[in-house]
């Protein structure tokens, strides 16, 4: 039996949770109208700890705690990693945008790492009661924070929009919750596998099934559910953009993958050509949707339906190199994608003054880091070699064609080849004269949080796209943790061709 | 010592060089200068080659493999044969070339074109260099990068527009290359060229003999556009008129015939044959309908590139004809078009630097007021038409010869292009340097070949003369890379027994 | 008995439900809401859940309800007017949420042999019961829904609180 | 086993000229530029002589290998270079001549514009035609073969600046690349039947198999002789010749008279074993050559520009030649080559002579009278004017005597061929001597002195003898004309056929007829010509109104001729002006911008549009949103329940 | 006797007319609500299986989602509040500035 004390197993959450109240009671130390960086400071430190901690819980052998709410094991711990790293440079965006602004900021912090925290048991819990409230955490979290800029007139309409929608969507989540608990009476993820084999009533649990499956859809703004997703990225500052692009979502897909795999991997039938649609439909839907977007912030936001799309691409291979894949994309989508709001939340402002796309042209000549830090980031969604998009792109679709969806494979590769078309028109408007007295003639200069957030995500994009290797491992470990039923897809008949040939 | 980690450092040396542009004062001339050193020195580097080049050799040489990624098995394998090594010595060549070019033209933002220059060719000889099909599809797909942003920024009209069309152009089939090169991996678990030439052609049994055709054909698209192959040029003359000729030199050719030699006939050699009646056609095609477009341009850049077009479409020719002759002649016509092509380039670009313009119809009579570059142009002229002891001449000879046998009516067409090219290079030199002087010339006094000039031009001329002649020197290394692709020409063998 | 019962306020639900559908005024449709609750309580009662018949009471229909007329009361919103801003909440939605019901539905009576029956009273939550496992099992979501609240309250403060 | 002859100075020296010339020529002063011209090609000169005088000493044909020039495969080609009795005519032709017109030259050119540019083109030119003529195979044939036509090219061009100049030059190249298209064909059939380009292994594989007649050798004759007509100016693709009138009167003489232009023969002669088996072949050329030769006189017979004049007639010997060539008598062939390039290089060089006098007036109609003004021009003139028409005892009588009493014994055709022969002798002697008297006859037309100041000629007190460098040439040659054709008397005529026998072991002997027949024929060639001497000396000399009075009564018919038949309109017409039209309209308009263009912009712009249907779900409105939200929740419960996607085969 | 896929189906009733009432509600505030109506019938599906396989969790469960609901209700009518400062309206049709 494990004799970890119990606590080591959710140490980073009660660390950020000890960090978030602490900013609260701090907040009102500080005069009206001072800058509440310390308290961003603050915030940055807890979150240091807690990955800290996250990493240190890689000693800790695999084990369940809390009466088996919670699992650390390579997969979470790895989403833990993640989704720390994510808040932190995120932290560090806000206290580059947000410098002028000292209104509500405490709270701001606050919400940051209070979302982080329900990400974070979204990403370790294997009972679905605590998923529900940690997926509750972030969204309400994130919600507030879409509509943080409460006297534009766009900040409280994304707000309102992602609430409404939310909530709509969190309602399918929960029906799926209670008819799943309907065919097998228990809530526990992993218990749920071997019961369903017992259930008199197991078809109720593909209806559960396809109802968790909506309500995670939406949150991963996967197509047909990705509607909210531009309005709300518009509204939204570049900051908080960058955050609920990317985290949230990767502890979605973390909660998916563990409820798929390891509560309905005897199921895989009926969710795996699901799954190929809406992997399919997403990245159409994304891509196309992106190709007349003037506005940045919208174009990303589709952007991001389309990368939803290639991760369940990987879920669809339906293998253990499946997840590793879906893994490793969502490390590399942070990474590029939390990089490129850094670029456009500092260079629009918090305030978005830099919108559209002609408002970038001549940044690489005004900005030579920023111009080309944007254009190495766009490059990376493109998926050019060298860098990180490349690599998860290719992890995803080889484990893809592995388990033998080569169409799969081709229609992803052709959107990756829709997308270049706009994410090159940004990089040709970075790099073509700038007018004059145009936006980007007015950048305020490159702060150091800035500069070293930049530093994590170019470095991390381009570490990710070089030599993938020790996270691609990580990725693996995680894998293996989650994935482990019989029917596994065997997939390498490679070997065998490799080992005839070298029998001749 | 060297001759171990050659091929990685003449890689990586110009990315470095790249990288320390970054870093340099906005100050074009030590960006030149410094541009100026990291091109000769890669020079140099890529003549390591053809110096310790061992003749006779079977397979690769200055091998270098070691483990990158373990699992996908990608493989860090670098390597030359015939084949490639003279092509990564042109790249070498013609960076020095591109830098001398530019330096010039290329007065504002200097360090972003000499960076992204720079790159360019870390990715071109790796595309030549390396041997994992993974690691090659990576520069091949980086080289797309530097040539995009440059056109974008220096275009000469539509520049960000035709960036993008020149871009997607490429990268779209490569996507489904990309496709096809995951999925023989699937199958054979191997991305080692080596290895899976030997898996192909010892068991294809076990992979469906359609499933390669079609994998075949991926890879075919997705070269033919890069080199380009007739229907699919719709970026060409766009992408030469727009870029700056630095890049316009390396745009076109090269990577695509090289690639379509050692993937499509050393990996699908039955698949190739199998194509091999449609690609004839094509080239003939290409050959002819390039040379008539460009019979009747205005635009300097634009003949040029439709010039391309047909020289180009000779190499095709050469390679789908399997005959070890053409096929000599298809690698050897590949490197006198960088070559020739790299001169007339230059030359067009020196006139537009003097007079600021590609349209022949103001140019006239020049040859009185500039004799040096006229002579010079008239030089690069003649090597595209194809002038006997000129390099081109050897090239087109031996892949029109060498294809006959197989298909004689097509080749008689082909071989009308030389009527073509003839008329649409003089009638070029005849509009810009004959006749009365136009009245921007009188007007507009200008010097003659300044000393960069020279440098860069003459031997560009020497080469393509030394090429026309001692053809053997280069032919060597290329005949023995290629052998092992050609079907043996029957005809010949049976008369070389009847003697 | 039991039947009765749970048809008379199961048809309260549902009227209530419809009554909330077309109601005009949001007044109007927070009652009727509370009417949906209060009858979902005693439904809960026949289901055997005591603890969670009065939560629903004071928590939703008191709680939460009367935070609903508050707000109502606070931007005095009048009877809401047709517009017709969206076609799709019609042309697709409706259908969509039709099909909801009818795939439920289905999915309900063809599972319905594999469902038991409930008779009143042979099922008992009491709250100790509730409580060994909420305060044992699910101590740590009980915990963490602290930290949700906490959130609530940040977030009503950070919005709702005049900007100056 | 003899030593070696060190062939490859005759054409390196040469090249070498060029090279210093066309480098550093520019800043050298005039008399270095002479003498390094002039020198590179006495050298050569020189040497074949000496060879000349050697060549009993040595064995026939002599090969020497210089090394390979293109090893590919199984295919190789080297720099190798033969002497044989063949290649030493043309050496001693072309070398001789070449030099003789390098001296002309030197007075000529002496006041131009780019005086070293032209002698580097000349030297240029030697190089090329002496590896032409060297070679001993058809690759290095083909490059001596294309550049001379480059040599022509740039030295039509010389006065680039001028229009009709620049265009004259892009023709000649174009149109003999037309040519070259047929050799390049040739070749390429003769590597795939013969897997070599060497003239000696394809030769003896010829002879060595008797049963090849017609067939694959008829075709690569006929694409040589597609190759020869382009060089050498014959029908269809003459029309270049003319035109190339536009560069200097001693390119002329050199190229477009004495060497290059004969080049065609020369190859046919070179190649005849293939020829001898495809009567097809030989029928094809001696029609051309009939046809060009009556055709051509029939023009020269109304030009009134001295140089044209001169252009038709060489063009219409050139045709002899064909005749020659296509009744299988090359010898004589070769023959009438010689004696052409003495007395035609010669009219040229006297032409010039004459243009320089009247500073650079070419009409006929300008001149007259002259003969008393230019004494020494007049007199070598007359030379080359008999030799041409075919007088005895000059030159042109003999070898084209020669011509057509083997066109005469030809077995098939042959008598008519003669007839026609015989018709252009007439011509021939007609027009030249109309040429004659227009210009030294009769009373003086030329322009008073005032204008003289003109062109480069800067030296224009009156018309006068040009200076000596000019008119050792004409002399030399003149001599020559009256000489040249007495090494070929033939032993009808009590002569020993000296040139024929020498050719014998190479090109094998002409058929031989009865000694009367030959002396009729002599005879009544001999009279043509003096018919047509008296047509001229009537039209020119005694009645100079007759020729209006008779082009009145033909008009139709002279203004056929006037107008060259149309030809070059014709080409226009039908080859330039479509295929003109085609690339820019049909290929370029439609194909490359409409379609190709179409199709990737289309492709752009339907993407886009698929876009903008996706964008229409984003209406904004958060019920329509929800909507989908709830048709996709129904949608997705349904389809995974039923599992309905389970059934497509997505793998 | 009730058999449980009555209160199941009821709750499919309800869950329906919730998410019609969100289509076609157009005051924010009623749109919210039809979202508590939602979950409140999921509340009862919960319930109703709980009572099917004897089962606290599903209730506490019910307990959870109450306070959940709490909790989002108190931050939804915040985020109500800040638009109708911020739009001066609670029509939902007039809350679209952001399309396409």
């Amino acid at each position: 039996m494990n004799t970890t004390p119990q606590i080591l197993r959710i140490l980073p959450e009660v660390i950020l949770t000890i960090t978030g109240v602490l900013i609260m009671l701090a907040e009102p130390l500080i005069a009206k109208g001072k800058s509440r960086r310390p308290l961003g400071w603050l915030a940055v430190i807890g979150t240091m700890a807690a990955l800290a901690a996250s990493l240190y819980q890689y000693q800790l052998p695999a084990g369940t705690a809390f009466f088996g709410t919670v699992k650390t094991d390579a997969f979470s711990v790895f989403f833990h990693v993640l989704i720390c790293c994510i808040s932190l440079v995120c932290l560090l965006i806000t206290l580059d945008a947000t410098t002028a602004k000292t209104d509500g900021m405490g709270e701001f912090y606050a919400l940051i790492i209070f979302g982080t925290v329900g990400m974070l048991f979204m990403t370790c819990a294997v009972e679905l009661l605590l998923v529900f409230i940690g997926l509750e955490i972030s969204s309400i979290s994130t919600y507030i924070l879409a509509g943080f800029r409460k006297h534009t007139a766009k900040g409280p309409e994304s707000a309102i929009k992602y609430f409404l929608l939310g909530s709509f969507a969190t309602a399918f989540f929960l029906y799926g919750i209670a008819l799943t608990f309907g065919a097998t009476g228990t809530t526990k993820i992993e218990a749920i596998a071997h019961l369903l084999t017992v259930s008199p009533t197991p078809k109720l649990a593909i209806a559960g099934l396809a109802m968790i499956l909506i309500g995670l859809a939406f949150k991963v703004s996967a197509a047909p559910f990705q509607v909210w997703t531009p309005d709300v990225y518009e509204g939204s500052p570049s900051p908080v953009v960058a955050l609920m692009s990317t985290a949230p979502k990767a502890a979605a897909f973390a909660v998916l993958l563990r409820i798929l795999y390891s509560a309905f991997p005897e199921m895989h039938g009926h969710w795996v050509p699901l799954l190929w649609w809406l992997a399919v439909l997403s990245m159409f839907v994304g891509n196309l949707g992106a190709l007349r977007q003037k506005n940045v912030k919208r174009m990303l936001a589709y952007s991001s339906i389309a990368h939803a799309g290639y991760l369940l691409v990987a879920f669809t291979a339906f293998s253990a190199e499946g997840i590793a894949a879906a893994s490793f994309y969502a490390v590399t989508y942070a990474a590029m994608n939390v990089g490129i709001f850094a670029v456009i939340s500092h260079v629009g402002g918090y305030e978005d003054r830099l919108t559209q796309v002609d408002d970038y042209r001549g940044l690489a000549y005004r900005s030579p880091l920023l111009g080309g830090a944007m254009a190495f980031f766009l490059f990376s969604l493109i998926g050019i070699p060298f860098t990180g998009g490349f690599f998860g792109k290719f992890y995803v679709f080889t484990a893809a064609i592995h388990s033998g969806y080569v169409w799969l494979a081709i229609l992803g590769l052709i959107n990756s080849g829709i997308a270049a078309f706009y994410y090159l028109r940004v990089v040709t408007t970075l790099y073509t004269k700038p007018k004059e007295s145009a936006p980007v003639a007015a950048i305020p200069r490159v702060t150091i949080p800035l500069l070293f957030a930049l530093l994590c995500t170019v470095s991390a994009t381009l570490i990710l796209g070089v030599v993938p290797g020790r996270v691609l491992a990580q990725a693996r470990a995680a894998a293996n943790a989650t994935f482990a039923p019989a029917a596994m897809v065997q997939a390498a008949p490679a070997t065998t061709v490799v080992q005839a040939v070298a029998k001749k | 010592m060297l001759t171990e980690h050659i091929l990685t450092l003449m890689t990586f040396w110009p990315a470095v060089g790249a990288f320390v542009v970054a870093l340099l004062p906005r100050n074009g001339r030590i960006v030149r200068w410094w541009a100026l050193f990291v091109s000769v020195v890669t020079f140099l580097l890529t003549l390591h080659l053809p110096a310790h080049f061992v003749y006779g050799q079977k397979g690769f040489q200055f091998v270098e493999n070691r483990a990158w990624i373990t699992s996908p098995a990608i493989r860090y394998h670098l390597g030359v044969d015939g084949l490639s090594m003279w092509l990564v010595v042109l790249t070498g060549f013609l960076s020095v070339v591109g830098v001398l070019v530019s330096w010039k033209v290329i007065e504002t933002r200097t360090k972003e074109f000499y960076f992204f220059f720079l790159l360019q060719q870390t990715a071109m000889i790796g595309i030549f260099v390396s041997l994992d099909i993974f690691l090659y599809y990576a520069y091949w797909e980086l080289s797309l990068i530097p040539m995009a942003i440059l056109i974008a920024m220096f275009g000469r009209e539509r520049g960000p527009r035709t960036a993008v069309k020149f871009f997607l152009y490429t990268f779209i089939p490569s996507a489904l290359f990309l496709v096809a090169i995951l999925w023989l991996y699937a199958k054979t678990g191997t991305f080692e060229y080596p290895a899976l030439k030997h898996i192909l052609a010892t068991n294809s049994g076990t992979i469906a003999p359609h499933a390669l055709w079609w994998v075949a054909l991926a890879f075919l698209v997705a070269f033919a556009v890069k080199v380009p192959v007739f229907p699919l040029h719709g970026w060409l003359s766009d992408a030469i008129s727009d870029a700056p000729t630095a890049m316009a030199m390396v745009i076109a050719g090269k990577l695509g015939l090289y690639s379509i030699i050692r993937f499509n006939l050393g990996l699908f050699p039955v698949q190739a044959r199998e194509f091999a009646p449609w690609m004839v056609a094509l080239a003939v095609i290409g050959i002819l309908y390039g040379a008539s477009i460009a019979l009747v341009q205005t635009d300097m850049k634009r003949l040029i590139s439709f010039a391309m077009l047909s020289a180009l479409s000779f190499c095709i020719l050469g390679i789908f004809c399997f005959s070890l002759t053409g096929l000599d002649g298809a690698v050897y016509q590949t490197i006198n078009e960088g070559v020739s092509g790299a001169a007339l380039l230059a030359l067009a670009g020196f006139l537009y630097e003097r007079y600021g313009t590609y349209d022949m119809e103001r140019y006239g009579g020049l040859a009185a007021k500039l004799p040096m570059l006229a002579t010079l142009f008239v030089i690069t002229g003649l090597s595209v038409v194809g002038l006997p002891l000129f390099n081109n001449f050897v090239g087109e000879f031996l892949v029109l010869s060498g294809s006959f046998h197989a298909h004689p009516g097509w080749i008689l067409a082909a071989t009308l292009g030389v009527i073509l090219s003839a008329a649409y290079m003089l009638t070029m030199i005849q509009k810009v340097f004959y006749g009365p002087e136009s009245k921007m010339v009188t007007q507009q006094a200008m010097g003659d070949m300044t000393v960069r000039e020279h440098v860069l031009l003459w031997p560009l001329a020497v080469l393509m003369l030394a090429m026309g002649v001692f053809s053997p020197y280069w032919m060597r290394a290329i005949d023995q890379g290629v052998a092992n692709l050609a079907t043996p020409t029957t005809h010949t063998i049976s008369y070389m027994e009847k003697r | 008995m039991h039947l009765v019962l749970f048809f008379i306020f199961g048809g309260l639900c549902i009227a209530g439900a419809l009554n909330l559908l077309f109601q005009r005024h949001p007044i109007n449709a927070a009652l009727s809401l509370i009417v949906v609750m209060s009858s979902l309580a005693v439904l809960y009662l026949l289901l055997g859940a005591e603890f969670l018949a009065a939560a629903q009471v004071i928590v939703y229909s008191g709680a939460i309800m009367v935070l609903f007329t508050f707000v109502i009361m606070l931007l005095n919103a009048g009877s809401e007017e047709r517009t017709h801003g969206s076609k799709a909440a019609y042309a697709v939605g409706i259908p969509g949420a039709a099909a909801l019901f009818a795939a439920l539905t289905y999915i309900f009576l063809s599972n319905s042999k594999a469902l038991s029956a409930t008779k009143l009273g042979d099922y008992i939550v009491t709250t100790s019961d509730l409580s060994k496992v909420l305060f044992r099992d699910l101590l740590l979501p009980f915990e963490v829904t602290s930290v949700l609240i906490l959130v609530a309250i940040l977030g009503a403060v950070a919005l709702a609180r005049k900007e100056h | 086993m003899n030593s070696s002859l060190h062939l490859w100075l005759i054409p390196l020296v040469p090249f070498a000229g060029f090279v210093l010339n066309g480098l550093i020529g520019r800043k050298l002063p005039k008399a270095l530029v002479t003498t390094i011209a002039l020198v590179a090609t006495l050298i050569p000169f020189v040497q074949v002589a000496d060879i000349w005088f050697r060549l009993n000493g040595i064995s026939l044909p002599y090969v020497e290998n210089l090394g390979t020039w293109i090893h590919a495969g199984t295919f190789r080609a080297g720099f190798s270079l033969q002497l044989d009795h063949l290649s030493m005519v043309m050496l001693l032709v072309v070398t001789g001549v070449g030099f003789l017109i390098h001296i002309f030259s030197v007075g000529y050119m002496a006041h131009e514009e780019g005086y070293w540019r032209y002698f580097a083109y000349l030297n240029l030119f030697m190089f090329f035609m002496l590896t032409l003529v060297l070679a001993e195979n058809f690759l290095l044939m083909f490059v001596g073969w294309e550049g001379v036509g480059l040599a022509s090219y740039l030295l039509i061009g010389f006065y680039f600046l001028r229009t009709s100049a620049a265009n004259a030059g892009k023709k000649a190249f174009v149109v003999n690349r037309i040519g070259d298209f047929g050799f390049l064909i040739a070749l390429f059939l003769l590597i795939y039947h013969f897997g070599t380009l060497n003239f000696n292994t394809i030769f003896t594989q010829v002879t060595q198999h008797p049963e090849w007649q017609g067939g694959f050798l008829t075709a690569i004759a006929l694409f040589l002789v597609l190759g020869a007509t382009g060089k050498s100016a014959q029908i269809p693709l003459y029309i270049w010749l003319p035109d190339a009138m536009e560069g200097p009167t001693p390119v002329s003489a050199l190229i477009h008279a004495a060497t290059m232009v004969t080049a065609g023969v020369y190859m046919i002669a070179r190649t005849h074993v293939i020829f001898d088996r495809s009567p097809l072949a030989l029928t094809t050329v001696a029609i051309i050559g009939a046809a060009t030769a009556l055709m051509a006189a029939t023009i020269g017979i109304v030009q009134t520009d001295i140089k044209r004049v001169l252009a038709y007639s060489t063009v219409s010997q050139l045709g002899y030649m064909f005749l020659a060539c296509g009744v299988a008598s090359y010898a004589s062939g070769i023959f009438h080559l010689v004696t052409h390039a003495f007395f035609k290089g010669l009219l040229f060089l006297a032409a010039g002579s004459v243009i320089h006098a009247l500073n650079g007036e070419q009409d006929m109609r300008a001149m007259g009278g002259l003969w008393k003004k230019l004494p020494i021009t007049f007199w070598t003139m007359t030379s080359a004017v008999f030799a041409i028409s075919g007088l005895p005892p000059f030159a042109g009588f003999f070898s084209k005597d020669e011509i057509l009493y083997q066109t005469f014994l030809s077995p098939h055709g042959g008598k008519l061929l003669w007839f026609v022969g015989l018709v252009t002798a007439g011509l021939t002697s007609f027009y030249m001597f109309r040429l004659w008297y227009m210009t030294f006859f009769g009373e003086s037309r030329t322009k008073d002195a005032e204008n003289a100041e003109h062109g480069g000629h800067g030296h224009g007190h009156g018309i006068h003898e040009s200076p000596w460098v000019m008119l050792l040439p004409l002399v030399v040659l003149g001599v020559l004309s009256l000489i040249g054709g007495w090494l070929g008397i033939p032993e009808a005529l009590g002569g020993h056929n000296a040139i024929g026998n020498f050719l014998d072991p190479l090109l094998g002997a002409g058929r031989e007829g009865t000694t009367h027949l030959a002396l009729t024929l002599a005879a009544v060639s001999t009279l043509t010509a003096l018919a047509g001497w008296f047509a001229a000396h009537m039209m020119y000399y005694a009645k100079p109104e007759l020729p209006e009075v008779l082009t009145g009564k033909i008009r139709g018919v002279y203004a056929l001729v006037a107008n060259k038949y149309w030809v070059d309109e014709i080409y226009g017409a039908l080859l330039v002006t479509p295929l003109l039209i085609v690339s820019k309209y049909l290929l370029q308009g439609l194909l490359d911008t409409g379609v190709i263009g179409g199709v990737t912009y289309g492709g752009a712009y339907g993407a886009q549009g698929l876009g903008a249907i996706v964008q229409r779900v984003q209406s904004g409105n958060i019920r329509s949103y929800a909507g989908w939200l709830a048709l996709g929740a129904a949608v997705l419960l349904i389809v995974t329940y039923f599992g309905f996607t389970a059934h497509f085969g997505l793998r | 006797m009730v058999p449980v896929y009555y209160y199941l189906i009821l709750a499919a009733i309800l869950f329906s007319i919730g998410v019609a009432a969100f289509l076609i509600k157009r005051n924010i505030i009623t749109v919210f609500m039809s979202i508590e109506l939602m979950l409140n019938a999921v509340n009862l599906t919960f319930v109703a299986f709980a009572n099917q396989w004897h089962q606290v969790s599903g209730q506490i469960f019910v307990f959870f989602v109450m306070v959940v609901a709490a909790a989002e209700a108190a931050v939804g009518l915040a985020i109500i509040i800040a638009i109708f400062r911020a739009r001066n309206t609670l029509n939902v049709d007039q809350v679209d500035l952001m399309k396409l």
